[in-house]
Order: C-alpha cells, then structure tokens, then sequence
C-alpha cells in the first residue's frame, strides 16, 4: 500500500473525476474514496459576484498543507490524499479546491476530509477577494470555520 | 530581515515585501506590529487593530509574543479565507 | 434552485465524474460538493475475495433509500443528492455505491453524505455474499455500522 | 399474505416467496416467525435465532411485536449489508 500524497496549489482549473480516477485506478485495496470540491457561488448574501481573486502565500501554503496532510495521514488510516488549491481569478461555477481521501474504511476518509477542509479554511494562507458590481472587498473570515477547526484540536 | 504582507495588510501598507532592521527592543512580533504602525500611515492602516493581524515566521503561525530573534522571513495577514 | 434526487439501483457499473458532473454542470449556487464511492476490496480480513454478489430487496430498497434521502433533504440545505447502489456480481476494484451530496455550503454537504451511508450500511435492504477460494459466504453485519448510523438518531 | 425471504433466510427455507394463510392466533411478526419454524427443515433452521431476523411489513422495517392484520407483503431477512 502506498501511502501517496498529492499537493498543488495551481491557476489552471483540475479535473475532479481525473483526480479521483488517479488514486483508485487499478487498486484493490481502497474500500472508500471521499472528494470535497469547492465551487465558486455566484452570489454571497444577495449580491451577485463577478469573480473571486484568490492570493496566497508562496511556500508557506505548500508547508501548512503539507503538515496537515501529514497530521491527517498520523491521525487516520489513509491509503492517499490530494489536495489541489487554486488561486488567481476565479469565475462562479468554477472549482476552487479539491480534497480526495481514500481509506479501506469510509469512516476515515469522511473524518480526513472533513479535517482537512476545515483546516484548509482556517490556517493554509489563501485569501478570497470578491469582484461585485459595487467593487471588490475581502472575504471576513466566517467564526463558524474557527468553531468546526476547534473541533480536531486534541484536549 | 525579511518581511512579507498579504491581502488588505499588503494593499494597505502599500508593498508586497521589504527588508526591516527593527531597533534592539522589538523582540516579539507584538513588538515589530507597534513598531511598524509608527513607520508611516500606511503602516498605521494595516495594523489599525493588531489583535486581528496574524503573523508567520518563517512559513510557521505564531502567536503574537513569539520572539522574533533569528527570524529569516517574517509575514502579517489577515485572518484567512481559503478553502 | 432545484431540490434533485436521484436514486438507482442497478447491475451496471456507474461513472462517479459523471454523476457529479450532472449535479454541477452550469450552475453557479452549490458550493460544495461531496461525493463517496464504496469500492469492493479484494481481501478481507487477510482473505483474498473473488466477488461479492449483492442481493437486494426491489421495490423496499428504492423505498428505503427515498426515505433517508427525504429526511436528509429535510435537515440540511442540500441542492441535490445522488445515491446510486449496484446488486450482482461486483468484482475487487469495482464500485458497490456511490453518494453525491450538493449544498451551498461545506458542513451541510459533509453531514448528508455521512448519514445517508451510515443508513445505507444499516436499514438499506441489501445483503453482502462474498466468494473466495473457500467458499462463498454471507457477510455479517458489523457493530461499527450499528453505532455509526446511531449517533443520527434525534434524542 | 405474500412471505419473501432474502440473503440466508432465502437459502435455508429454501424458496424466495410463497403465498401462506397462518392460523388465527397468529398475530404479531414473533408469532409468524414461531408458526413458520414449525412448517419443515429449512424453516426451522432460518428461524433458529429468532433475534437475529429482521422484518418488514409492505416494505417498512417493523419490530417482532408489530401486528401483521391487514398486510400485503411481509418479508424476512438477515441485519442488513449493503453500502
């Protein structure tokens, strides 16, 4: 069992189903696969949004996914996990991120996902600015993301 | 040393990055955050409220009294939105 | 925004990128998208599996599936739900399920998923028998199964 | 009333379905489940633990004690596998 781990953080636009189809293709030995994708909305609160441009922190992005997904591979059973994050102007419909886990138990690919999604959220350096008809402004970081992070700190 | 700014914190400042030699004193990064609110008014802009800035030193979080002693690359920014 | 519901049960084998490709495509108000593939492994606890054929009750399962897919549909802003589950003869490597869950936003998503699997696993009437080199028998039901779909259970 | 049977309780009773008329006094899935044990070889040995059997009545899941008056379809099968 190989334990493959896959971080990009990219422009261009990903495949979901090629991204599932590289981790399971030929294997016997992943009894469940979990994929997250996250898509640009065209509205937020009412108002219609043009684009999101999303910044990030070259470098350290990469390292704060990376430990994350080593935490992850320490805390569950899983045989892979990839994560592609994009950044750069993004239209509505269009992906943002991407988290697939497999395990040979769904339990713990659902669990790792949903960790990963909720740390991603919370601590890897990315930032969303909104393009609306009334301007761009940035996206506040939601109490509710802070609240389902907290929930894998170990007390 | 080197540091970094993103999102508002970058716009607000006015740079994406620029070399500091913060005067002996300015041990935490607490400490660097007043020091550069007093570095101009973009400076005084971007850390108008310091308990919302978040800092990295060298591509890890820390707290706001982490020493700054050794620091290769320091970076501010708001809380993040990624995901 | 249109509340889709999807559910099949059949012989064939599916296409995971396509089902959530049809819950996606062209639309701008779904934010997150969850899918779960359960594949068949090819050992189980150390013994190597040949097949599993799937048994299935016609007519409850559909009925079955209906229902949790509506009380799912009921506790979650969910924009769609997919639930695709294969009977006959299921070789190691070949999917067995598949959920796809769409909301506007992650938790929503992430919870149906679970639950509709967990019920899936325990009160879907669908029976497990596995070949191998010793024989062919019925899969027994796990304790696991039993305690993950009752933590859904309204208090 | 139509009986299906599914996964083992299929193979040991040795059919799929049948079409039965129990006697009166037979009035909850338990005692369908004890009238049933009593009809041959394979009856008995797909009822030997009667607390293993699940049941569902016109396609709803129902516990031992539930009442089969007016019942179309009742079914009887192993803890479920599927998923």
């Amino acid at each position: 069992m190989t334990n493959a781990v896959t971080i990009r953080i990219q422009k261009a636009d990903f495949d979901t189903a090629r991204e599932i189809a590289a981790l399971t293709a030929g294997r016997t030995d992943i009894g469940a696969v979990v994929s997250f994708s996250g898509i640009c909305r065209g509205d937020e609160g009412g108002e219609k949004i043009a684009a999101l441009a999303l910044e990030h922190y070259p470098g350290m992005a990469e390292e704060e996914i990376g430990r994350h997904v080593d935490e992850a591979m320490s805390r569950w059973p899983l045989s892979a996990v990839t994560v592609i994050h994009r950044v750069g102007t993004i239209t509505p419909g269009e992906n943002i991120v991407l988290v697939v886990t497999t395990s040979q138990h769904r339990q713990a690919a659902f669990q790792a996902a949903e960790f990963l999604m909720d740390y991603l959220k919370t601590s890897a350096p990315f930032w969303k600015k909104e393009e609306s008809a009334s301007g761009a402004s940035w996206v506040e970081a939601h109490a509710r993301d802070d609240a389902a992070a907290a929930r894998w700190t170990k007390s | 040393m080197k540091v970094k700014y993103f999102a508002w914190v970058r716009e607000r400042v006015g740079k994406a990055e620029e070399t500091i030699e913060p005067p002996a004193g300015v041990g935490t990064v607490d400490e660097l955050i007043a020091w550069l609110s007093k570095q101009g008014e973009g400076y005084a802009y971007a850390f108008e409220r310091p308990r919302v800035i978040r800092a990295a030193i060298d591509h890890a979080h820390v707290k706001p009294d982490a020493a700054i002693a050794g620091a290769k690359e320091i970076a501010f920014f708001p809380p993040m939105t990624g995901g």
